[in-house]
């Protein structure tokens, strides 16, 4: 089981690093996205340093839903996805593993990322610890909740819109609890009980989405 | 030649399908006898709640008479909650049991409880402008209201978007009920968020000792509510048994006035 | 009784535009359900009955040969 | 490992997730959640001293105090048992009033002058201490006379 979690994730990731420019594209949403703010909203220090953490979560929500769509494409168009569902191991690992691999492409270089923005917008050292770490446990859950809506849209029509209206509900106690962390730092409040809200996030999410995800894929492809 | 493929390939999938689908056949009368007892309470506890909410009840003191909104607001707020409850717990025991009917239900549920909750958005929006000086204020429980509306349309555009009727019921009943399990996350969340932030100073805590006349018109009008949601999810369910059930025989005997229902 | 004459009763204590705003839409929106829902049985039995028609007519016109 | 086997690690590692889930949400609501300081806690030195934070309670009657340049101004902010000195240069909102209850963000000074710099003015008694909150209601209750 541990052996099939691991080359399926070795292999997602290999597969990923030949085709690294997928990865940049996420990235570079990321950060064009957080960079366009502050011609939106204007320049002021004080205003930018407000609205941070809630426009960094909100980049990697949209940054996540770009990319997540297409996390089982490409195993449905080769046939690995039938071979997958065939398999004696639970389809549930599986998806786990491509969960896995995709955080470790798109979300952690997120997490990485994220201290250039909090510089761009003016956070002090404090607060853009607590930022990125919100977005560190907070980002595996949005990539283990995008993978549910990626599998109950694949190969659909208008497959883009539809996973935003299924998966943007659900992400917005992440994004509540993550933004708001800095907010509670910068009022001078614990910011403790964010923290193990985002965890229980995390955990229920690593519990019933790898679940909820290999039902789905079998119901798309019953 | 293509006829007579035709009815072959028919016949033998009518004689599945009747075994298959016994309880829309049974149910469909069934549905049919309970229409209209349905919409007789359904419009006899809307004129009783009309009356006692607008003559009976007095004038708030507070908020003069433009409270008189609760008596459509709670209950649709009441229902849009209960509806999508409903639908998550058809939903699932479509997903155990495997039976087409609950599915058929759930999906004759939603758009109603969508509509529930958008006039529980719109007349909160009419109440908050009086009551408390804004249309819009993201308060904890209209926060929620909003993401529960975009939840029913995330479940009525996947069950749109895919054509095979068996994967669109099973797709849209898994989000249904992950969508369910994260309505009290969500409310949760929202509003602690809210306490947290506290911007905008209004409080939506209704008027403390509400008149036992105002109370009587606001039951009224929820049970109102549910005899018109029952009336209309039965009767769209009806519809949705004879499109999705065309080619059993029971549905052409109906549809072509050999039996009656 | 609450109300001195009709249009006290539309003028609502000055909240008319709320109150017969949040009912009246309700209203249309309900009656609007209604209306679709009816349509789309009526619509959904005559359909059936169209095919089963269509393929009555097939059957007579296979008879003969 | 057998198929069994695995189904029951799995599992097991899914109610232990649960399990760690529910730990953690019932430290969240543990953590006791304050979403300001009082005068006491100032008092007491349990407010944070080298950052910002909020400090709540009622504006005291005859406090105010406006300074020459017009847009500054100074007054005290009480929970009937401690008092501190808040200074604030800025418009106040339209709920601010003496007697009232408010909310000011900002750091403590040396000299134990809480210097904010925004004011939230609420009139929600929610937020209130408690004994503004019950002269309040007190109040309310006087004025909720039904109109027949």
């Amino acid at each position: 089981m541990i052996g099939v979690f691991l080359s399926v994730m070795r292999r997602d990731l290999l597969l990923a690093w030949r085709r690294r420019s997928d990865m940049l594209t996420t990235l570079g949403f990321f950060l064009l996205v957080t960079s366009l703010f502050p011609l939106g909203v204007g320049p002021e220090p004080e205003q930018l340093s407000h609205i941070a953490s809630g426009v960094m979560w909100v980049a990697a929500l949209l940054a996540t839903l770009l990319s997540v769509q297409r996390l089982f494409e490409s195993d449905e168009a080769d046939g690995t996805l039938e071979q997958m569902l065939l398999s004696v191991e639970p389809l549930a690992v599986i998806v786990l593993a491509k969960v896995c691999a995709y955080w470790l492409l798109t979300g952690l270089p997120l997490v990485v990322m994220a201290p250039l923005i909090a510089l761009q917008f003016n956070l002090t050292p404090d607060e853009t610890l607590i930022a990125c770490a919100t977005l560190l446990i907070g980002s595996p859950t949005l990539s283990l909740l995008g993978a549910v809506g990626a599998s109950l849209t694949l190969g659909l029509r208008g497959g883009g819109a539809l996973i935003a209206l299924l998966v943007l509900p659900l992400y917005a106690p992440l994004l509540i609890f993550g933004a708001g962390a800095v907010d509670a730092w910068r009022a001078g409040l614990g910011v403790q009980s964010h923290f193990a809200l985002l965890g229980a996030c995390l955990l229920v999410a690593l519990a019933v989405c790898p679940l909820a995800s290999a039902a789905a894929l079998r119901i798309a492809q019953d | 030649m293509s006829d007579s493929q035709l009815s072959a390939t028919r016949a033998p999938s009518a004689g599945v399908s009747l075994f298959h689908y016994a309880s829309p056949q049974t149910f469909f009368p069934l549905a049919g006898k309970l229409l209209w007892p349905s919409w007789i309470a359904a419009v006899a506890l809307t004129l009783a709640g009309l009356y006692t909410g607008f003559f009976i009840a007095p004038t708030d003191a507070t908020q003069g008479d433009s409270y008189r909104i609760i008596f459509i607001h709670v209950p649709a707020a009441w229902m849009s909650m209960v509806v999508y409850l409903a639908m998550a717990f058809w939903c699932a025991v479509g997903l155990v049991f495997n039976t087409r009917l609950s599915f058929m239900m759930s999906s004759a549920l939603a758009p109603t409880g969508a509509l529930w909750a958008f006039v529980a958005l719109w007349t909160g929006a009419l109440w908050g402008k009086p009551t408390w000086g804004t249309y819009w204020a993201w308060d904890a429980r209209m926060t929620s209201e909003l993401i529960l509306f975009f939840l029913y349309c995330g479940y009525m555009a996947l069950q749109a978007a895919i054509d095979d009727p068996r994967r669109a019921d099973r797709a849209g009943a898994l989000i249904a009920i992950v969508g369910a399990v994260n309505v009290p996350i969500i409310y949760f969340s929202v509003k602690w968020w809210n306490t947290l932030h506290q911007g905008a100073s209004v409080s939506l805590t209704q008027s403390p000792s509400m008149a036992s006349t105002m109370l009587t018109g606001m039951l009224l009008m929820a049970l109102a509510a549910w005899a018109y949601t029952i009336a209309v999810a039965l009767m769209r369910v009806r519809a949705i048994m004879i499109e999705r059930e065309r080619q059993t025989d029971w549905v052409r005997q109906l549809a072509t006035g050999e039996t009656k229902a | 009784m609450n109300w001195e004459s009709a249009s006290d009763f539309w003028h609502m204590g000055g909240y008319g535009f709320y109150v017969w705003g949040s009912y009246a839409v309700t209203a249309v929106l309900l009656a609007f359900e209604v209306w679709a829902v009816a349509r789309r049985g009526r619509l959904a039995r005559v359909r059936v009955a169209r095919d089963v028609a269509v393929e009555r007519m097939d059957e007579r016109r296979r008879e003969p040969t | 490992m057998k198929p069994r086997q695995k189904r029951f690690a799995l599992v097991a590692l899914g109610v232990a997730a649960l399990a760690g889930a529910v730990t953690l949400v019932l430290t969240a609501f543990e953590d006791n959640m304050v979403f300001f300081f009082t005068p006491t806690q100032i008092a007491t030195h349990e407010a944070p001293q080298d950052r910002t934070f909020r400090i709540g309670g009622m504006v005291e009657e005859n406090s105010l105090e406006r300074g020459a340049d017009g847009t500054s101004v100074r007054f005290l902010v009480t929970d009937t048992a401690h008092r501190v000195a808040v200074t604030y240069t800025g418009a106040l909102p339209d709920l601010f009033k003496e007697g009232k209850g408010v909310v000011a963000q900002g750091r403590l000074g040396a000299d134990g002058v809480f210097a904010a710099s925004e004011v939230l003015a609420k009139h929600d008694e929610n937020y209130m201490p408690p004994e503004a909150a019950h002269a309040l209601e007190q109040a309310k209750k006087a004025q909720a006379t039904v109109v027949q």
